[in-house]
């Protein structure tokens, strides 16, 4: 993130492209695009210091459609680039957006080494669990029995989960959003933008086309609120339609239990509160998968550190202090020379 | 700093002395033998000495094979005359084999009547057994035709430096720099230049120092009171005629470095490298992650594509953006540097050759990945391609691959090889500061701004900055409109943006030097064309033929791509046209193709440079058939 | 399965129709408005109609753009006659246009006086402003020269399958089949076995079906019924003569995979394909994924470098390995296919290419990838290049792969386009079980084995497979040593290894047929000459010509690397050589390189087929200048 | 893994290749290659069925010294070419020997796949936290700060953590040994053969060139007992040279505690319980470091799933079986055809 200037701000119009929107009519990605120019006005952001930058895919058009700079690269590959955009200048405010295909499946690597460095930047995760772009095949978070054009008898791969291979990789900031709760996630892309480091959001993104409600066991409208948990740091973790479930951890088998208020005995006080700095209670958030568990949103991990450009431009800055004086002719005559 | 006036010693039987005018030394040991440290010292005097020289670090594949297997050998040749020296020699004068798996992998290379020295001490049961030596070969026929100096080094070493408290095995150190010893009273070389490297490197271990300068004292002296036997005695090489200025030695690998960090100044812009360890590419990074003062950032990627498109974001954002890696990592590289060449944004991608294919032979010289260079990507990619012909010549290519990178908004590769990184020559420093500058100017301007508009004359795009506001805008890899640089799927369009990138790079040809002949003229018969590290043999072979009075000539090419506009009618000039190169014939393919000039070739895929002989012997052929 | 002649609908009044000798269909809709499949079914009943056919699939780059959209038309184009069919069509003879931005999109590529068919229900205002007409095309100049049917199908096809009770958006779909009755009417096609894939394809929905079948029965009797204007009756396009026969369509998709299949078998080998979706290449691994009662294997990699080395790791445990991309995804691939170079293990990499560089125009074709087929890999690693020329041509283009993949273990490039991949045409269907054997024999003779003992004949090294007791070996991507296949840093052993791998490629040029003269004969003035999906526009181009008596030959080439053995000698014999390519001119260069032929070039580079009008013109002023 | 005959067994000198072992004298690896040969002679394997497949690394000669089968193949992608040479032949029992740049800095994203799909082969990454082959640049698991030819001034990267990476990439076995213990190493290397599926084994190798003595804080012979604890499923994680030393969950913190018996009335029933099949402890139990906690050894996750290969060729079966009369000619008849 950076400090935008506050200037005359810009509304969410602003930070619209001239260019038409060439996403499939009902895409989740339209909602995402809504929130995040939302996002974008709240923060006060200006055009030309944000840059979008993507791989290849659906999601991956996303910068075209913004008035910012951006930066359509090559399939998987837009975490590499961001980190030489950043390297070069600081300054820039980096959005990544990509889908799960184009971070888990080709770019799992970079992905990986980006969270692991800790670049000051925001990766979007775009997962509507399948490859929309090439026409549906399934993807590294395909559920286990997906059919699809190069699975006509199913996926037999147990799906990676973003977000826990997010921590595992060492991601210090690691949200969850759905693409339509547009109260929700430009709150959830306004936290990534304000952490310093690499923020990792998961957006669960509904492909209308190839895998229509694919997530509607836990976002269909009259389940939702049961099936869905907004975590708070500071907050104990309750949920459902009646404000009456919370989550709490088994202290023998260390995994979370759904219980309910007044039943039992069990009363607030019982339930665990969101700890977002808590590394194990990241990941047990991460991989809880509805229907027996309710999906965990919003921040479910946040604890900073120092950002690798950070690091790198204090070496080259430390090395022009000791040295103000640089000069390539004198060093190219250091060390042993004689004269002809 | 020091200079050769201020430490030099005179050698004052120099009467006695018998005169060369060349002469090629190799030393070979296990890793462990201090080989390769061994060979720079002796370098650095040689230089300072006023000899012309160039050398050849030949490292094994192992990083540190058990002591005195033969695949454990390390080797450094260096040839220094009083001519102009374009090669590290044919074949070797003088080999020093620290043990007998060093005489075992090297004698083959040796001449009969060669000078042999040998460290008897290490001569045991146990290593000749290891370097497969059934008999001892100082005591059977294996030596009868060379001049042997048989010495106990290692024992005399211990003596030397007895006075030290060393450990045994630190002491057996030292060797090397007794044996340096030797050879600096052999060759008339000034100790005082390594002795004060020697105090500068082990600075904070004086014990190691003086224990080391003490065992280069005692290696001269033994020269100096020695019987060497009859046939062995003090030589003395005169210094060479070599124009006038400042001096130093530099590897590829430095030369490289500076050069990239000198385009980049000259172009006013920061450099930022991505790169992935690979040999023997990874001395570039080595090298370049040092240069911090000078605005440099190095990124040690997880991969190659990594590094690549981090070097393209650089780019993109404003700095010069620059990758290294060898052969099979550039492979990796090709879909990155298409989005380079579709996005046009400036990007030097260096490539230091190695023995292939796949993984092949790491650490042994090639120069296959011209076609890879020239052809390897995907779709209509076209991308100029520069090569650098040794050591120093690095250093200028460079400073072109940033010129034509920022100027025409292009990927450039530049070609470089496992010995142009590794050896080390004499380099007449020049004067970064009043070379020519090629500022970039980036757009500011928003009247008209899309980011493909193109300057007429180069037909590069413009190159705007983010942060830059009011120029917003996007690029990427689909194919872009001509005339508004959104994406269009227009045919006719697609067919024009081919085109134009096309012409991009063609027109290079008008922005380079014409070709010039090497050696010789365009009067000759034969024409001898090389590209990249054949610089030297070619040279000392063309050169040698033409004191014989042989009408051959040497054509060495920088511009692989665009090749230089007269190149035709050069080439058109000569009745044969011999493509030396070490691989299969690449460069002939390509001005076959160009051409349709019947080039002949002259291949060797050993994995070792070119023999000045070999070439020789293909010029004879060709002038006799 | 249905024959022509269970089911054929008689015309009984082909007397008043107007005969023609071929035709060219467009359709152009909403990816939503079942253009492909429309396309599809004209296609089937079509070629049991006995008509020689050629079809042109062309998507838009968007999954489903906002309806209305140009940049979201779907267009398929069929060419079909009584005489030999060879390419889509240069210009359609009909426009069928679903929508005002369809219109937009396509009006240009008419010739003046072709029929234009619309739908004037989908001409609403809001639509037109969509596809950025400012005017009514309809009532302005836009369609003047034009014969236009103007007809409300939205309306007549939500009147025609009112009964079904479908939703209005469920019973708009039927539009397509409602106009494909109309068009069946207009060229005499028979409706059954379109009914008949109906009643199959909604067998689970039969009021889709019978709905669908209702519109297309309404659209026909339109025809049969209605007052369609003076200039406009039905035609009849007699049968074509074509060799006696089992017939089936295939596209290109199929009979790649059908091929490679039909190779693995002739082999006796299993087929792994590792591939990693990327249009157009995905089509292959849906179809092979659909093949697993004949033991084939797909697998989804996670990239293209794992997709590869999967079939790498197949190939060393004993199948067939395949792997299928896509230029940009080839290009990842190239390090891989240097260890399978290296280590000599079969493989087949099929490249369906398309327009680039880098992301290019994804959904266009384009055969710009010979380049990196030919020369796109670090260091001296040659690979047998072959190109299929038409969608049928492709089945045995995959089994001659095969065969020389497992006959020479070494990876063979096989290419196709984004055309050959999408396109239909009839085909002959072979007796596969009938097909000459290319078996593999492994080896299991451990006296004197290692893993690269040679063929003497093909040069090609032993298949030894993990799981043979007795024959335990390594091998890798280092070099290795030609007499006993470890690891060897030898420099004359290296030059060794890398001509015999060189020689082993060189000689598959005795092991293909000549090149044959396509068409004409060694006496013609010129001859273009092509590879890939240029066949049937150049053989058109030519056949015409030379029906006009011109002097001109066709020479397709399917063997791009190594070349056939006499193809110098055959190009040698015309004056002028014209190298017809989708590309800057990548063939040109090749044909330059290795015979010296002045060849001259004609590029295309629009994302589209050529035209045949292109090569006329470009052969006449060969023939004038 | 796989049935292995048991007929005349090998010894574990038989499993030694007639190639000269060129590793640098005192290298971590001769161990290894040590404990691995004993552990095919303990299993009853067979040279002929037995496959070393590797990148490209210093570990990555692994399979030149073995008289099986090997395939060296090309940098990092080991996991995939292993995971190809299992589907056409599910026979042959694999062992990837791969160093921490081949698996984790080129080949991760290889590895990451691998383990989610659950291919049943052996995954041994020798972990030395350098490069060593190419002469000692800093890896993915170096220490931040590590000097090396690359990072003169120290390297500015938080290190990844193989066994957490493992995990969060799916990983249903996961292990960790020592080079130099030849008493534990072999179990290890038996109990990831015996697991079906991909079992992981990080092994913690000494670099004697490039990065000697990187693990001496937790493996210099003093302070093994007290900074080291070997977990075994259903025994009380306890450790230290009096073995008076335990693990404990903190149920607030959700965080490990080191506890000793006997101080502050802890007794061995306080000791929390090796669950080897708990996600949740393996990942704590993963990250825990020297010398705050002692690093953890043996297997610390193994909950099995159905492998990938079996999967998949159980489709291929199925296949087969509902057509057992596939034919070629047959197939290529379907659907529309017609005679001229
Ligand atoms: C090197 C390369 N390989 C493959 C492709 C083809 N490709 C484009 S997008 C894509 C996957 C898209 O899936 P995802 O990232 O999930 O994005 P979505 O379309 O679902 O938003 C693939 C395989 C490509 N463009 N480049
Ligand atoms: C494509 C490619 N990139 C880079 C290299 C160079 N390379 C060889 S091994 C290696 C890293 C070795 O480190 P590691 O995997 O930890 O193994 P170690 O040598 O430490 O056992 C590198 C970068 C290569 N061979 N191929
Ligand atoms: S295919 Fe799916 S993800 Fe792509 S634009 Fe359409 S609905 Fe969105
Ligand atoms: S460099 Fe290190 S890892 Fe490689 S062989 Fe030597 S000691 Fe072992
Ligand atoms: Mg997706
Ligand atoms: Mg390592």
């Amino acid at each position: 993130m950076n400090v935008a200037t506050k200037i005359d701000p810009l509304k969410a119009k602003d930070f619209a492209s001239d260019q038409e929107v060439r996403w499939c009519p009902g895409c989740g990605d339209y909602a995402i695009i809504k929130a995040m120019q939302k996002t974008l006005a709240d923060i006060g952001a200006t055009r030309e210091s944000t840059v979008f930058v993507s791989g290849i895919g659906c999601a991956a058009r996303f910068p075209y459609y913004m008035s910012t700079y951006g930066f359509h690269t090559i399939h998987g590959r837009a975490a590499a680039i961001s980190t030489g955009i950043k390297l070069a200048n600081p300054n820039l405010d980096i959005w990544v957006a990509s889908g799960d295909g184009d971070s888990l499946s080709i770019g799992g690597n970079h992905l990986l080494h980006l969270l692991r460095r800790n670049v000051n930047l925001q990766y979007l995760l775009f997962n509507n669990e399948i490859y929309g772009l090439t026409k549906g095949q399934y993807s590294p978070t395909s559920r286990m029995g997906t059919r699809s054009p190069s699975t006509p008898l199913g996926s037999v791969e147990s799906p990676i989960s973003a977000c826990e291979f997010a921590l595992g990789s060492g991601a210090r900031f690691v949200a969850r959003g759905v693409d339509t709760q547009q109260k929700h996630l430009p709150g959830v892309f306004q936290r990534a933008w304000e952490h310093q480091g690499t923020s990792f959001v998961e957006i669960l993104q509904n492909c209308i086309v190839y895998n229509d409600d694919v997530f509607a066991e836990f976002t269909a409208k009259d389940i939702a609120q049961d099936r869905q948990v907004h975590v708070m740091h500071g907050e104990p973790m309750i949920f459902g339609a009646n404000e009456d479930k919370g989550l709490r951890v088994d202290a023998e088998s260390l995994q979370l239990e759904v219980v309910t208020l007044g039943e039992n005995g069990i009363s607030e006080s019982d339930i665990l509160v969101h700890d977002e700095t808590n590394p194990t209670l990241a990941r047990m958030l991460a991989t809880m998968e509805a229907p027996e568990y309710p999906v965990a949103l919003g921040v479910l991990y946040c604890d900073p550190a120092e950002t690798y450009d950070a690091s790198v431009l204090a070496q080259v800055q430390e090395a022009k202090d000791r040295l103000p004086e640089a000069d390539l002719d004198e060093y190219l005559r250091r060390g042993h020379t004689w004269t002809v | 700093m020091s200079t050769a006036a201020s430490t030099a010693e005179t050698y004052e039987t120099f009467e006695d002395r018998e005169e060369l005018e060349s002469v090629v030394i190799r030393f070979a040991g296990d890793s462990g033998d201090g080989v390769q440290v061994t060979g720079g010292q002796l370098t650095q005097v040689t230089a300072i000495a006023g000899n012309d020289l160039a050398t050849f670090p030949d490292f094994p594949a192992e990083i540190r094979a058990p002591a005195g297997t033969t695949y454990g050998v390390s080797a450094f040749q260096i040839n220094f005359g009083a001519r102009r020296i374009r090669t590290a020699g044919d074949q070797p004068d003088v080999l020093v084999a620290f043990n007998p798996a060093a005489l075992k992998v090297n004698i083959g290379d040796m001449p009969g009547g060669s000078l042999i020295i040998v460290d008897t001490g290490a001569f045991s049961d146990r290593n000749m057994k290891k370097a497969g030596y059934e008999t001892n070969p100082l005591e059977d026929q294996t030596l009868d035709n060379f001049r042997v100096i048989e010495i106990d080094i290692s024992k005399r070493t211990l003596e030397s430096v007895e006075s030290y408290g060393l450990s045994q095995k630190q002491a057996l150190r030292c060797k090397n720099f007794w044996t340096l010893g030797l050879v600096y009273w052999l060759y008339s070389r000034d100790r005082q230049p390594t002795i004060d490297w020697l105090n500068v490197k082990f600075g904070k271990l004086p014990g190691i120092a003086d224990a080391n300068i003490a065992a280069i004292n005692a290696g001269h002296a033994y020269g100096e009171t020695a019987e060497l036997g009859e046939e062995v005695k003090g030589y003395f090489v005169p210094p060479a005629v070599m124009p006038r200025g400042l001096y130093r030695t530099i590897t590829g690998a430095d030369a490289l470095a500076y050069g990239l960090v000198a385009g980049a100044n000259l172009a006013g812009l920061k450099l930022m490298l991505g790169s992935y360890p690979i040999t023997p590419a990874s001395a570039l990074l080595h090298v370049l992650a040092g240069m911090k003062e000078f605005g440099v950032t190095t990124f040690q990627a997880e991969d190659e594509i990594s590094a690549v498109c981090c070097a393209i974001g650089a780019s993109y954002a404003g700095s010069l953006g620059v990758t290294s890696s060898s052969g099979p990592g550039v492979a990796l590289k090709t879909e990155a540097i298409g989005l380079a060449v579709s996005t046009e944004l400036p990007l030097v991608i260096v490539n230091s050759q190695r023995s292939g294919p796949s993984t092949g032979m790491p650490t042994k010289t090639e120069q296959s990945d011209l076609y890879q260079a020239v052809y390897g990507r995907n779709a209509d990619a076209p991308v100029p391609v520069l090569a650098a012909s040794s050591p120093a010549d690095a250093f200028d290519t460079a400073i072109e691959a940033v010129r034509i990178a920022t100027k025409y908004m292009t990927p450039v590769f530049l070609l470089t090889d496992s010995y142009i990184i590794n050896a080390a020559e004499p380099w007449l420093i020049p004067d970064v500061s009043s070379l020519p500058q090629h500022k970039v100017e980036f757009c500011d301007d928003a009247d008209g701004f899309h980011p493909f508009l193109r300057d007429e004359d180069t037909l590069a795009r413009v190159w705007a900055l983010p942060g830059t506001p009011g120029l917003e805008h996007r690029i990427g890899g689909l194919e872009k409109d001509y005339d508004s640089g959104n994406i269009s799927y227009d045919p006719e369009n697609h067919h024009r943006m081919t085109m134009v990138r096309k012409a991009k790079i063609d027109g290079i040809a008008n922005d380079i030097p014409e070709q010039a002949v090497t050696l010789g003229s365009e009067e000759d018969t034969v024409a001898v064309v090389g590209w990249g590290s054949t610089y030297g043999p070619i040279n000392r072979a063309v050169d040698d033929l033409r004191v014989e009075g042989l009408p051959v000539a040497h054509i060495h090419v920088r511009h692989l791509w665009p090749l230089p506009a007269n190149m035709a009618e050069l080439l058109s000039s000569f009745k044969h046209v011999l493509v030396a190169e070490m691989n299969t014939g690449q460069l002939r393919t390509i001005l076959r193709s160009e051409y349709l000039v019947p080039a002949e070739a002259l291949n060797n895929i050993s994995g070792l440079p070119f023999k000045t002989t070999e070439i020789k012997d293909a010029v004879r052929k060709l002038l006799e058939g």
